[in-house]
C-alpha cells in the first residue's frame, strides 16, 4: 500500500486529533494532550511528504485523484475527494510543514493557558480543515475547508473569550469572511449551472475546450469566466484580507500569537491566493477581472505597508505587513504570474510565520506585553529570538538572498510586464516594508528597555519548543527562494513544477524576454528600495534612539500620523455606511413593517371585527317590541324585494 | 242591506281596534276589543258561518275577553305610565310599516278578488252537520291536535302561575325579585 | 265496535306520538299520586323517548301517508324525527340535576317537553298546513311553558314572557301566509297547493306573501337574523337543560319544513329570488351570529349567537334545494343536536345560580377541576368551531361541499370567513377553562349521573361520529 | 246586493294590520296580546272570506281550531303575565329587559 | 372490522400513526399527583413509539435503494375506505418524501419529553396527552394521501398545539395561542374550499367521488381554476410555513410557548407548510404555480433577508431563533419554488435541517430558561465559563443553522441554491445571489447570539452559579448534534432514499408545465446552447466520466434508472447543464 493511497489521511488525522482531544476532554493530563496535538500534525505532515515523493516519483497518475465517497450524488454528483497535483502538493506542505512547527510552537507558548486542550482542538481542527482546502478536487471540498478554517479562525481569535475584545474580532472576521463566501457561492451556483461539477479538472477541461463559450457576456456585463473570477475573488477578498474586506485581519491579532502565525500569516489568509490560482484558467479568460486583481492587490498592499508604519503593537505591525504581503500575490496572480504568488506565498508563510514567533516569544517574555514603545533592548535577553526576527526582516525586506527577495523581485517583474504603474506601486510598497518591518526590529530589540521593572525582571528566552520552530522557519527563510526564479540565472524550479496547473500562461518564458539589461534594472530598484528603507529606519529608530525618531516623525507630520495609525478611519467608514444603515434597516423592519404594519393591520382588522359585534350587540335591545319590529320590517323588505 | 250591514259593523270594528290598539287603560282596551270580536261575529254570519259566528262570541268574547279582564283586574294594572324608554322611532316605524302592509295587502287582495262575484249561498255551505262530520272525518288529526293542545295550555298555565310551593323558595334565589304577595292565587287553569 | 282498516292504519302511524304523549299523561298522574317517585320521571321519560327513537327505524308500521294525506312518513322525516327524539332524550338527561337543584317539580316538566317533542313529531311529519300550525303552536306552547319553567326567577319568567309575545305575534303571520295559501288554491295541503299553483298559470303576488310569511315565521323559529333576536334572551333566561332541547329541536324541526315549503315554492315555480332571498338569510346569519357572539361574556348568549350562525350554515344547502340538499341538513343538524345539546347539558351542570349571568369567565381554571366536564365542554367547542375530527368539521365540510357543488362559491366563502371569527369565541371558553387561574371555587353544583350521561353521549357522539362516520353515513343511506 | 268579497278582504287586512300596530307599539304586554288576538281574528275573517268565496266549508273549519288556539294562547299568555307580575310588578315590556345585549 | 384489527395488530403506518393516540388513554388513570410517574410513562410512550416507527421505517429501508412506496390497505388489498358516499378513503402511505419528514417527528418527540422535564411543571397528564396527539395529527399531514384526510390532520395538530402554548406558555400566552390558531385556520378554511372544489371537479370529470391524491393528480385543470386553487393552498401552506408578510404569529407563538411547543413547532409544524407545497400545491396545479411562481419566490427571498434582519435586532433568544425560522423556511420555499431536482432535494433535506438545528436550540433556550427565567441577552453574557457544555452544544447548532459545511445547514443549502440559481423553470438567478445575502445576514445574528450570551465576562452575578447541563439534557442533545454532524458530512445518505420520488414529482410537474424557456437566459448562454446540442469534448467528458462513477457504486444505479424512466424528458434534461430544456421549445 502506497503512501499515496493514504493521501486521505493527510487531512484526517488532524481531525482525528482534534476529535480525541475533544473527547478527551480537559481532564486528561497535559502531557497527553500535548502528545496527541503534535501527534496528529506531525503524523499528517509525513504522509504528506510521503504521498508527494512517491507521487512525485512516478507513482500514480498526474495528477493524483482520491475519491472517497460521493457527498451529493445524482442529480448533481459532487464527491468528497481529494487531488494531488503541483499547487496542492505545494500548499500541503507548506501548510503541514510550518502548521506541525507552530503546533510544536504553541506547546511551549500555550502552556500555562487555561483552555490548552481547547486550543488544541481548534488548531488541530484547524490544520484538517486547511488541508480540505488545498487537497479539494472540487469547489465544494475547498469550499468545506474554506468556511471551516474560517470557523477555526473565528474560534481561535475568541480563544481568550472572557475578556471582551477577542469574541468581538473573532465575530467581525467571521462576518467579514462570510461577506466574501457569499460571492464564492454564487461563483459555484454559476459553476454548477454552466458545467454541472464542480470539480476542478473537468471544469477547467471545459473551459479550456471552449473558451469562447465561457467568454460571451453573462451577467453584470461581464462574460461567464469574469462572473466567476469576480466571484471568486471578492471571496478570497475576504480570505485573504484585501481592500475592501481587509479589516478584520488586524483585529484578529486578538488570538494567541501562533494562531497569528499560522492562520492570519502563513496559511489561511492565503487561500484565496490559493483559489485565485486554482482557477487560473478562468480567470486567465477575463483579462478584466485580472486588471481588478492586480489593481486591488497593488493597492492594499500599499495601503497597509502605509497603515503599518504608524502602528505601536507588535502584532498589529505584523498583521498590516501580512494585508500587504497578501496584495503582493494579488498583484502577481493579477499580472499573470501565478506561479510566482505561489512562490510568494511559500516565502511567506515561512518569514511571516517567523516573524510572528519571534513576536510571540517577544511577547512571552514581556509577559503579555505588545506595545512597542514599552519594549527595546530585547536582543541581549533573546538572543535567539534576535537573531532569527533579524532573518524574517531581512527576508520580508527583499534583501538579497533571503527568501523575499526571490519572490518580490519576481513579483515586480510581472507587474513591470503587466503595467508600469503596478510596478511603481510595488517598489514603493517594497520600500515603506522594509522600513516599518526595521522600524519595528529596531523599537524592540535595540535601544533601551521601556518596559516596567517587573517585566524586566521577567525577561528570560523562550524555552526549546518555541525557539526550534523559530531557527527552523528561519533556516526556510532564508532557502525557501532558491527553489524560485532566481534573477539572472535561468532557472525555477518551482515555476517548472507548477507549469502543469497553470500551462495555459506560460509566464516563464515571458519573463525571460526582459533583457538582461532591464532585469539588472529592476532587481536593482528593489534591491535599493529596500536597503533605503532599512537605512531610514536605522536613522529613525536605530542607534539607541529609542523614541526619539518616532516623536520627531509624528510631530512632522501629526495629522497624517493620526490618520494612519486610525488606519485611514475605515472601521469607521464601514460602520457609517454600512453596519448603520443596515442596522436601521433591520429596526425598520422589526418596528415598522413587523409591529405596526403587519401586526397593526390584523390587530385592527380584529379590532373592527369586534367593534363590529359590540356595535351590533345593541341591536339586541332586551324590548321584546323592538324585536317584533324587527321582523315586521324584514318581512315587508323582503316582500319588497320578492315582488319587484 | 247587507252592505249596510257590512259598512256598520266594519266600521265598528275598525274604530274600536283602533280603541283597542291606542286606548291607554288596558280594561278599556278590552272592552273595545268585545265590540270588535261583536262586530266581526255579525260579519261571520253574512259570510255564511253562523256556528263559527257563535263560537267566536262564546269562546272569544264570552270566555277569552274575561280571561284577560279577569287577569286585568287581579294584576290591578291601570293606565301606561308615560315613564319608561320612548321609542318614537319605533312607534313610526311601525305605523308605516303597517300603513304599507294594509295599504299592500288590500290592494293585492283587492285587485285579485275584486271581479270576483260570490256564488248564491248553498245548503251545504251552512249545513253545520256537514260541518261537524268534515270536523270528526277529514279533519280528525287537528281536532286530536287541538285537544291536546289545550291540555298543555292547562298543566303549562298550571306549570307558570301556580303559586310557590311553601318549600320552594328556600334558599332565596339570588336575581329574584320578591316573591308576589299570598292573596294571588291560582289563575289560569281553566281553558274554556 | 271495530275501528275500520284505514283508522287502524292511521292510529298506528300515530304510535311514537300516542306512547310519548300517553306516558306524559301517566307522568302527570303518577306525578299528583306518588310525588316519591319524582325523580324517576325525566330518566323514565328519557328512556321512554330513546325507545322510541331505537323503535322508530323498524320499517314497515308506517303508510308513507296517513290521516288522508295530512300526515306524512318518510325516510327523511324518521331522520329528523331521530334528531327530535335525540334531543328530547339528552335535555330529558341533563335536566334531573338542574330540577332537583332549583327544587322544581319534575312531573309538568317531563310532561311538557314529552308533548313538545310530540309536538315536534307532527310538525316533522305535518303534510297540510293548519296541521302544520296546530303542531307548531303546540311545541310552542309547550317552549314557553318551560322556558318560564323556574318561576320564582325573573329572568326566567321574562325569556318565557319575550318568547311568548314574539310567538304569538309571528303565528298570526304564519297564519295569515297559510289563509293565503288556502284562500288562493283552495287546499291545505302543502303538495296539493304546489300541485294547484304549477298547473294553474300565473301565480300571483299573493301567494308570493303566503309563502314569505310562511317561510318567515319559520325563519323565526330557526332563529334566523333578523328573525333572531328574541333567542339570545330566551336562551339566556330560560333553564339551561332545557335551552339544550330548545336551541336544538324546534330549529331542527323548522329546516324540515323549511325545506318542504321551499321545495313547494320550488315546484310550484313562485318569484325567482328565492334562492337569492335564503341566501341573504344565510349570509345575515353567518356573519350576526358570529359577529355578536364574539363580544358575549354570557355563555348561554354566546351559545345562543352561534346557534343563530350554526343556522346560518345550515340554511346554505337549501338555497338549492333538491335531495342533495338534505345529508348536509341531516348531518349538519346531528352535529348541532349533539354538540349544542353537550354544551347547554354542562352549563346547566357548571353554573348553579341560574339567576345570574353565566361568565364564561366564572369557568376559569375549572377544566382541571372538572376534567371530564372539561374536556367534553372543550369537546363541543371544538366541534362547534368546525375543528376536525368532530362531527361538527364534517357537517360544515358537506355544508360548504353542498355550496361548491351548486356554484355558490362565495356563500361558502363568506362562511369560512365567519368561522373564522367563529373560533375567537369558541376557543375563549377553551381558554378559559384550561388557561385562567381558578377564581371562584363551585359552590352549590350538582353533578349527577344523569347530567354526566348525557354529556358523555353528546360528547362521544360528536367524535366518534366524527371519526368513524360509517354508522352516520348508513343512516343517511336511509334517509335521503 | 251582496257586499263583494273583497271588501272583507280588505277589511282583515286593515284590522290585521291594526293589530300589528298595536303590538309594535303598546308597552303593556296584555294590550300587546290582545292586539295579537286582533291580528288573529283579522286572519280568521279572512279565512271565511275566502271560505266563502271558494264555497268550501274547511275554511270554517280551520276558523274554529284557530278559534280553540287562540284560547289557548290566552291561557299560557296570561298565566305568563301573572308569573312575572309577581316577580317584577310590571308587565311593561319596555322595563322588561333583564335579558339583553 | 377485520381490516381494523388488523390495522393495529401488524406493523402498519396506522400503528405508527395512531400508537400515540392509544398512548393517551393510559393517561387518564394516573392519579392526579403522579407527575414523575407521567413524566416517565409519557418519555417511555414517545420512545415506544419512536422504536415502533423506527422499526418501520427501517424495515422498508434498504441501503442503496430509493425508500419504496407503501401504502396503506386493507386485508382485500383495495383501498381502506373511510366515507364511500364521498368517495373518501382512509389512504396512508409513505414515499421517499415524507419518510425523513416522519423520521425528524418521531425523532422529536422524545427528545421533546426530555427537554420538557423540568420546564413544564404542572398538568403532565394534559401535556403528555396534546404531545402524544400532536404526534399522531403530524404523522398524518406526513403520510395521508387523501386530501380530505389530509386536511382532517391538519386541523387535528391545530388543538394540542394551541392547548400546549397556551397552557404553558409565558405571559401572553393567550394571545399567542389564538393568533396561531386563527392565522392557521384563516389558511386553512380557504383551503378546505379549495378542495371541495377539487373534489367536485372530480366527480364532475370522472362521474366517481373521490379525494384520493392519485385521482385528483389526473385532473388536468385549466389555468384558470388552477390559480385560485393554487392561491387557496398557497394561503394555508404560506402562513403555516411562514412566508412574509404572514409570518407574525410565528415570534409570538415561539416566545410564549414552552421549550416543548416551541421545539416541535419549528421542529415539525413548520414544515407541514413547506410539505404541503411540496406534495400538493406544485403537482396539484403546476401551471398555477409557475405563474405565480415569481411572487412567491420574491416573498421567499424577502423573508430571508427580512428574517435575518429582524432577528439580528432581537433582544430576546426566543424570539432571535424564532425570526431565524422565518429565514430558513424561506430558502426552503426558494428551493420549492425553483422546480429543479437538486433544489428539492435540499428543499427536503433542509426541512429535517431546520427542524434539528433550530429544535436544538429551542431545547438550549429553554434549558437556559429553566436555570435562569428569562431569556432576555442583558441578562446574560459569559456563560462560556461557567456553563461549558452548553456552550459547546449551542455554538453546535448556532453553527449549524449559520450553514456551516460539514453541518447540516450547508447539506440543506447548498443544493437549494445551486439548483434555485440553475432552475430551467423561473430564472432564479438573482433571487438565489439575494437569498445568498442571507446566508451572510445568519451569521450576523447568530453570532450575536453566542457573542451576547456566551462570550465575555460576566455580567450578572446570578449567572455565576449556574449548573452545567445534566446528563438528562445532554441526552435530549446529543442525538441532534450527531445527526447534524452525520447529515453535514455525508447528506447523499440522507437524500437518496427521496430522491427516485421527488425525481417523479418533479418529473410530472415539469411535464405537465412544458417548462418555459427564458428569454434572457436564452440570451446570456445562446453559445453554450450551441454546445449542448453538438457535445462538447468537454462536456461529453464530464458525462461518461460522471456515468461511469455511477456504475462503480453499482448499488446505487437502479435509483437512477428509475429517475430517468420515470420522469419525463425535461428533468432528464436538466441533469445536461445549463441548456435550457430542449422539450421547451423556443420560446
Amino acid at each position: 500500500m502506497s503512501a499515496l493511497n493514504l493521501l486521505w489521511l493527510v487531512p484526517l488525522l488532524p481531525f482525528a486529533g482534534a476529535a480525541l482531544n475533544g473527547v478527551l476532554g480537559p481532564r486528561v493530563p497535559k502531557a497527553l494532550t500535548t502528545f496527541v496535538a503534535l501527534a496528529a500534525p506531525g503524523a499528517s505532515l509525513l504522509v504528506a511528504l510521503a504521498a508527494i515523493w512517491q507521487w512525485w516519483h512516478g507513482v500514480g497518475p498526474h495528477p493524483f485523484e482520491q475519491v472517497l465517497y460521493a457527498w451529493l450524488r445524482a442529480p448533481l454528483h459532487i464527491d468528497v475527494a481529494f487531488l494531488l497535483d503541483p499547487l496542492s502538493a505545494v500548499m500541503t506542505f507548506v501548510v503541514t510543514f510550518v502548521g506541525f512547527w507552530i503546533h510544536v510552537y504553541s506547546a511551549g507558548y500555550m502552556h500555562h493557558e487555561k483552555g490548552y486542550q481547547r486550543y488544541f482542538v481548534y488548531l488541530n481542527l484547524f490544520m484538517g480543515m486547511m488541508l480540505l482546502l488545498v487537497l479539494g478536487n472540487n469547489f465544494l471540498v475547498t469550499f468545506v475547508g474554506w468556511e471551516g478554517v474560517g470557523l477555526c479562525s473565528y474560534l481561535l481569535i475568541g480563544y481568550y473569550y472572557d475578556q471582551d475584545e477577542p469574541p468581538r474580532a473573532g465575530r467581525k472576521a467571521f462576518i467579514v469572511n462570510r461577506i466574501g463566501d457569499f460571492a464564492f457561492l454564487v461563483g459555484l451556483f454559476a459553476l454548477v449551472q454552466r458545467f454541472g461539477t464542480l470539480d476542478y479538472r473537468k471544469i477547467f477541461a471545459a473551459v479550456e475546450a471552449a473558451p469562447h463559450a465561457v467568454q460571451a457576456t453573462y451577467a453584470l456585463g461581464l462574460s461567464f469566466a469574469g462572473f466567476v473570477a469576480l466571484c471568486l475573488f471578492i471571496g478570497a477578498t475576504g480570505k485573504s484580507a484585501q481592500v475592501p474586506l481587509y479589516v478584520w485581519l488586524p483585529d484578529a491579532m486578538a488570538g494567541p500569537t501562533p494562531v497569528s502565525a499560522l492562520i492570519h500569516a502563513a496559511t489561511m489568509v492565503t487561500a484565496g491566493v490559493y483559489i485565485v490560482v486554482r482557477a487560473n484558467a478562468l480567470f486567465q479568460l477575463a483579462p478584466e477581472i485580472l486588471w481588478v486583481v492586480a489593481i486591488i492587490g497593488a493597492f492594499t498592499a500599499v495601503l497597509a505597508a502605509t497603515i503599518g508604519v504608524a502602528q505601536y503593537d507588535i502584532k498589529k505591525v505584523l498583521a498590516y505587513s501580512t494585508v500587504s504581503q497578501l496584495g503582493y500575490m494579488f498583484l502577481a496572480a493579477g499580472s499573470g504570474a501565478y506561479a510566482v504568488a505561489i512562490f510568494h506565498l511559500g516565502t511567506h508563510a515561512f518569514f511571516k510565520a517567523l516573524l510572528f514567533l519571534g513576536s510571540g516569544s517577544v511577547i512571552h517574555a514581556m509577559s503579555g506585553e505588545q506595545d512597542m514603545r514599552r519594549m527595546g533592548g530585547l536582543k541581549k535577553h533573546l538572543p535567539i529570538t534576535y537573531w532569527t526576527f533579524l532573518v524574517g526582516c531581512l527576508a520580508i525586506a527583499g534583501v538579497p538572498g533571503f527568501a523575499g527577495f526571490f519572490s518580490k523581485d519576481a513579483i515586480l517583474g510581472a507587474a513591470w510586464q503587466a503595467h508600469i504603474a503596478l510596478w511603481a506601486v510595488g517598489t514603493l510598497t517594497a520600500g515603506i516594508t522594509a522600513f516599518y518591518m526595521f522600524r519595528l526590529f529596531f523599537m524592540t530589540f535595540h535601544g533601551n528597555f521601556r518596559g516596567t521593572e517587573e517585566q524586566h525582571h521577567h525577561l528570560h528566552e523562550s524555552p526549546a519548543s518555541m525557539t526550534l520552530p523559530l531557527i527552523v522557519l528561519a533556516i526556510g527563510a532564508i532557502f525557501a527562494g532558491w527553489v524560485g526564479v532566481i534573477p539572472f540565472l535561468d532557472r525555477d524550479w518551482l515555476g517548472h513544477f507548477l507549469a502543469p496547473v497553470v500551462a495555459n500562461v506560460g509566464h516563464a518564458a515571458e519573463h525571460a524576454e526582459h533583457g538582461l539589461g532591464l532585469e539588472a534594472f529592476l532587481v536593482g530598484a528593489s534591491v535599493l528600495v529596500g536597503l533605503l528603507g532599512i537605512f531610514l529606519a536605522w536613522r529613525l529608530y536605530g542607534r539607541g534612539r529609542d523614541l526619539e525618531g518616532e516623536e520627531a516623525l509624528v510631530a512632522a507630520a501629526p495629522r497624517l500620523h493620526r490618520t494612519l495609525q486610525n488606519k485611514y478611519y475605515v472601521d469607521e467608514l464601514y460602520d457609517a455606511i454600512v453596519v448603520r444603515p443596515l442596522a436601521w434597516l433591520a429596526r425598520m423592519c422589526w418596528k415598522v413593517i413587523d409591529t405596526i404594519f403587519i401586526n397593526g393591520s390584523v390587530h385592527v382588522g380584529a379590532f373592527l371585527v369586534e367593534l363590529t359585534g359590540d356595535l351590533g350587540r345593541f341591536t339586541t335591545t332586551g324590548n321584546v317590541r323592538n324585536y317584533a319590529l324587527y321582523f315586521f320590517t324584514a318581512l315587508i323588505a323582503f316582500f319588497v324585494w320578492l315582488v319587484f | 242591506m247587507e252592505v249596510a250591514i257590512f259598512s256598520i259593523f266594519a266600521l265598528l270594528s275598525v274604530g274600536f281596534a283602533i280603541v283597542v290598539v291606542v286606548h291607554p287603560q288596558p280594561v278599556k282596551s278590552t272592552m273595545s276589543m268585545v265590540v270588535v270580536l261583536f262586530s266581526l261575529a255579525v260579519l261571520f254570519v253574512l259570510l255564511g258561518a253562523p256556528f263559527v259566528a257563535a263560537v267566536q262570541v262564546l269562546v272569544y268574547a264570552g270566555a277569552i275577553l274575561v280571561l284577560f279582564l279577569f287577569v286585568l283586574m287581579l294584576l290591578n294594572i291601570g293606565r301606561e305610565r308615560a315613564a319608561g324608554v320612548g321609542q318614537p322611532a319605533q312607534r313610526w316605524v311601525a305605523l308605516i310599516g303597517a300603513a304599507f302592509f294594509a295599504g299592500f295587502l288590500g290592494m293585492l287582495l283587492w285587485r285579485t278578488h275584486g271581479p270576483d262575484t260570490l256564488d248564491a249561498l248553498t245548503p251545504d255551505y251552512l249545513s253545520i252537520h256537514r260541518l261537524s262530520w268534515e270536523l270528526f272525518t277529514t279533519w280528525l288529526l287537528p281536532f286530536e291536535l287541538v285537544g291536546l293542545l289545550l291540555l298543555v295550555a292547562v298543566v303549562a298555565a298550571y306549570a307558570m302561575a301556580r303559586a310557590p310551593q311553601p318549600g320552594e323558595m328556600t334558599p332565596p334565589q339570588a336575581g329574584a325579585l320578591p316573591a308576589a304577595p299570598a292573596e294571588v292565587a291560582e289563575v289560569g287553569g281553566e281553558a274554556p | 265496535m271495530s275501528l275500520d282498516a284505514t283508522m287502524q292504519a292511521d292510529l298506528t302511524s300515530l304510535l311514537p306520538e300516542l306512547v310519548i304523549g300517553g306516558f306524559a299523561v301517566l307522568v302527570l298522574l303518577f306525578d299528583a299520586l306518588a310525588p316519591g317517585l319524582k325523580r324517576l320521571w325525566l330518566p323514565l321519560s328519557a328512556a321512554v323517548v330513546a325507545g322510541v327513537g331505537f323503535w322508530l327505524p323498524r320499517p314497515g308500521w308506517a303508510h308513507p301517508s296517513s290521516f288522508g294525506g295530512f300526515l306524512e312518513w318518510s325516510p327523511v322525516t324518521l331522520a329528523l324525527a331521530e334528531i327530535v327524539l335525540l334531543s328530547a332524550a339528552l335535555a330529558l338527561l341533563a335536566s334531573q340535576a338542574y330540577l332537583r337543584r332549583e327544587r322544581l317539580g319534575t312531573g309538568e316538566y317531563a310532561a311538557l317537553l314529552l308533548w313538545c317533542t310530540v309536538g315536534m313529531l307532527f310538525l316533522v311529519r305535518a303534510a297540510e298546513l293548519l296541521t302544520l300550525f296546530l303542531a307548531l303552536e303546540l311545541l310552542s306552547f309547550c317552549l314557553y311553558a318551560l322556558a318560564a319553567y323556574h318561576r320564582r326567577l325573573a329572568m326566567a319568567t321574562e325569556a318565557g314572557l319575550k318568547y311568548f309575545l314574539m310567538g304569538a305575534f309571528v303565528s298570526s303571520f304564519v297564519l295569515l301566509g297559510i289563509a293565503l295559501l288556502y284562500g288562493e288554491t283552495g287546499t291545505t295541503k302543502l303538495q296539493q297547493v304546489a300541485d294547484a299553483l304549477s298547473s294553474g298559470g300565473g301565480v300571483g303576488v299573493v301567494v308570493v306573501l303566503g309563502f314569505l310569511l310562511i317561510v318567515c315565521g319559520f325563519a323565526f323559529k330557526m332563529s334566523l337574523v333578523p328573525f333572531h333576536a328574541w333567542s339570545p334572551d330566551t336562551y339566556q333566561g330560560a333553564p339551561s337543560p332545557f335551552v339544550a332541547f330548545l336551541s336544538v329541536a324546534p330549529k331542527a324541526a323548522s329546516a324540515l319544513v323549511l325545506v318542504r315549503v321551499l321545495t313547494a315554492i320550488g315546484t310550484a315555480q313562485v318569484g325567482h329570488d328565492w334562492p337569492q332571498l335564503i341566501a341573504l338569510l344565510s349570509v345575515l346569519s353567518m356573519l350576526g351570529g358570529n359577529l355578536l357572539a364574539l363580544v358575549q361574556k354570557d355563555i348561554k348568549r354566546m351559545l345562543a349567537y352561534s346557534g343563530i350562525a350554526h343556522m346560518g350554515y345550515l340554511l346554505i344547502p337549501l338555497v338549492t334545494v333538491g335531495t342533495d340538499s338534505l345529508p348536509p341538513l341531516l348531518v349538519y343538524l346531528l352535529a348541532y343536536a349533539l354538540m349544542n345539546a353537550g354544551a347547554f347539558a354542562i352549563v346547566a351542570l357548571l353554573y348553579a345560580r341560574p339567576g345570574e349571568q353565566h361568565l364564561i369567565s366564572e369557568l376559569s381554571g375549572w377544566g382541571y377541576r372538572f376534567p371530564f366536564l372539561g374536556v367534553c365542554l372543550t369537546v363541543s367547542m371544538l366541534s362547534l368551531a368546525g375543528i376536525p375530527p368532530t362531527l361538527g368539521f364534517l357537517g360544515k365540510y358537506l355544508v360548504f361541499f353542498h355550496a361548491i357543488q351548486h356554484g355558490h362559491l362565495a356563500l361558502a366563502l363568506v362562511g369560512i370567513a365567519a368561522s373564522i371569527v367563529g373560533v375567537v369565541y369558541y376557543l375563549r371558553v377553551v381558554y378559559v377553562l384550561y388557561m385562567k387561574p381558578e377564581v371562584a371555587a363551585p359552590s352549590g353544583l350538582l353533578l349527577d349521573v344523569w347530567g354526566r350521561l348525557a354529556v358523555l353521549a353528546a360528547a362521544a357522539g360528536t367524535l366518534v361520529l366524527g371519526i368513524w362516520p360509517s354508522a352516520l353515513l348508513d343512516w343517511l343511506e336511509r334517509a335521503v | 246586493m251582496t257586499v263583494p268579497i273583497a271588501w272583507y278582504m280588505v277589511l282583515a287586512a286593515v284590522l290585521f294590520s291594526i293589530g300589528t300596530v298595536g303590538a309594535l307599539t303598546r308597552r303593556n304586554g296584555i294590550t300587546i296580546f290582545l292586539s295579537i288576538e286582533l291580528m288573529l281574528n283579522a286572519v280568521n275573517l279572512l279565512i271565511l272570506s275566502y271560505a266563502r268565496l271558494l264555497n268550501d266549508q274547511a275554511g270554517q273549519v280551520i276558523v274554529f281550531f284557530v278559534l280553540a288556539v287562540a284560547a289557548a294562547e290566552a291561557a299560557i299568555g296570561l298565566a305568563l303575565f301573572i308569573a312575572v307580575y309577581r316577580l317584577r310588578r310590571t308587565i311593561d315590556v319596555n322595563r322588561l329587559n333583564l335579558l339583553r345585549w | 372490522m377485520n381490516t381494523f384489527v388488523h390495522l393495529f395488530t401488524h406493523s402498519t403506518l396506522t400503528l405508527v400513526v395512531f400508537f400515540p393516540t392509544l398512548a393517551v388513554l393510559p393517561l387518564l388513570f394516573f392519579p392526579r399527583d403522579s407527575q414523575a410517574a407521567v413524566k416517565v410513562y409519557v418519555l417511555l410512550a414517545t420512545l415506544a413509539e419512536l422504536l415502533l416507527g423506527g422499526w418501520y421505517l427501517l424495515a422498508r429501508y434498504t441501503a442503496g435503494a430509493p425508500f419504496p412506496f407503501v401504502r396503506e390497505l386493507g386485508l382485500d388489498g383495495q383501498p381502506i375506505p373511510w366515507i364511500p358516499r364521498w368517495g373518501i378513503r382512509y389512504e396512508l402511505a409513505i414515499d421517499g418524501i415524507s419518510m425523513p419528514l416522519v423520521a425528524l417527528t418521531l425523532l422529536l418527540m422524545p427528545l421533546v419529553i426530555l427537554g420538557s422535564w423540568k420546564g413544564i411543571t404542572k398538568h403532565w397528564q394534559a401535556y403528555g396527552a396534546a404531545m402524544l396527539l400532536l404526534t399522531t395529527g403530524m404523522l398524518g399531514v406526513f403520510l395521508a394521501f387523501d386530501l380530505f384526510l389530509f386536511y382532517v390532520f391538519w386541523e387535528l395538530v391545530l388543538v394540542p398545539m394551541y392547548l400546549i402554548i397556551g397552557i404553558w406558555g409565558g405571559d401572553r400566552k393567550v394571545y399567542a395561542a389564538l393568533k396561531f390558531f386563527l392565522y392557521t385556520m384563516a389558511g386553512s378554511l380557504p383551503m378546505l374550499v379549495a378542495l371541495l372544489w377539487l373534489g367536485w371537479r372530480q366527480h364532475e370529470t370522472t362521474g366517481v367521488w373521490s379525494f384520493a391524491y392519485a385521482d385528483l393528480l389526473q385532473l388536468n385543470l385549466p389555468l384558470g381554476p388552477q390559480l385560485w386553487l393554487f392561491a387557496a393552498f398557497a394561503l394555508a401552506f404560506a402562513i403555516k410555513v411562514p412566508m412574509f408578510p404572514l409570518h407574525t404569529w410565528l415570534p409570538d407563538a415561539h416566545v410564549e410557548a414552552p421549550t416543548g411547543g416551541s421545539v416541535v413547532l419549528a421542529g415539525v409544524l413548520l414544515k407541514l407548510g413547506t410539505y404541503g407545497f411540496l406534495r400538493l400545491a406544485f403537482p396539484l396545479f403546476p401551471q398555477a404555480a409557475v405563474r405565480l411562481g415569481m411572487p412567491l419566490v420574491v416573498l421567499a427571498v424577502i423573508g430571508i433577508l427580512y428574517g435575518a434582519l429582524v432577528s439580528w435586532m432581537q433582544g430576546d433568544m426566543k424570539k432571535l431563533v424564532a425570526y431565524s425560522s422565518v429565514a430558513h423556511l424561506g430558502f426552503v420555499m426558494l428551493g420549492l419554488l425553483a422546480f429543479d431536482l437538486v433544489a428539492w432535494q435540499g428543499a427536503l433535506l433542509q426541512m429535517v435541517n431546520h427542524g434539528l438545528s433550530t429544535g436544538a436550540l429551542f431545547l438550549l433556550v429553554g434549558m437556559l430558561y429553566d436555570r435562569r427565567h428569562t431569556k432576555k441577552f442583558d441578562e446574560f453574557g459569559g456563560l462560556a465559563k461557567v456553563i461549558p457544555v452548553f456552550a459547546f452544544f449551542l455554538v453546535f447548532s448556532a453553527l449549524a443553522s449559520v450553514g456551516l459545511p460539514m453541518l447540516n445547514g450547508f447539506a440543506g443549502e447548498f443544493p437549494i441554491l445551486v439548483g434555485s440559481y440553475k432552475s430551467a423553470v423561473l430564472d432564479l438567478r438573482w433571487a438565489t445571489v439575494a437569498a445568498t445575502l442571507g446566508v451572510v445576514l445568519a451569521a450576523i445574528y447568530l453570532l450575536k447570539m453566542l457573542f451576547l450570551t456566551l462570550w465575555g465576562p460576566i455580567t450578572r452575578q446570578e449567572n455565576e452559579g449556574l449548573k452545567d447541563l445534566s446528563l438528562r439534557e445532554i441526552l435530549a442533545l446529543a442525538p441532534l448534534c450527531v445527526l447534524m454532524l452525520w447529515i453535514g458530512v455525508a447528506p447523499a445518505c440522507f437524500m437518496d432514499p427521496s430522491t427516485a420520488h421527488l425525481g417523479q414529482l418533479l418529473g410530472n410537474v415539469r411535464a405537465r408545465i412544458q417548462v418555459p424557456v427564458q428569454p434572457d437566459q436564452v440570451a446570456a448562454s445562446g453559445p453554450v446552447t450551441g454546445g449542448s446540442t453538438g457535445p462538447s469534448p468537454a462536456r461529453g467528458g464530464v458525462s461518461t466520466s460522471r456515468e461511469s462513477r455511477w456504475r462503480e457504486s453499482t448499488s446505487r444505479d437502479s435509483i437512477y434508472a428509475l429517475i430517468r424512466t420515470g420522469a419525463s424528458a425535461p428533468i432528464a434534461a436538466s441533469d445536461a447543464p445549463a441548456s435550457p430544456a430542449p422539450a421547451g421549445g423556443a420560446p
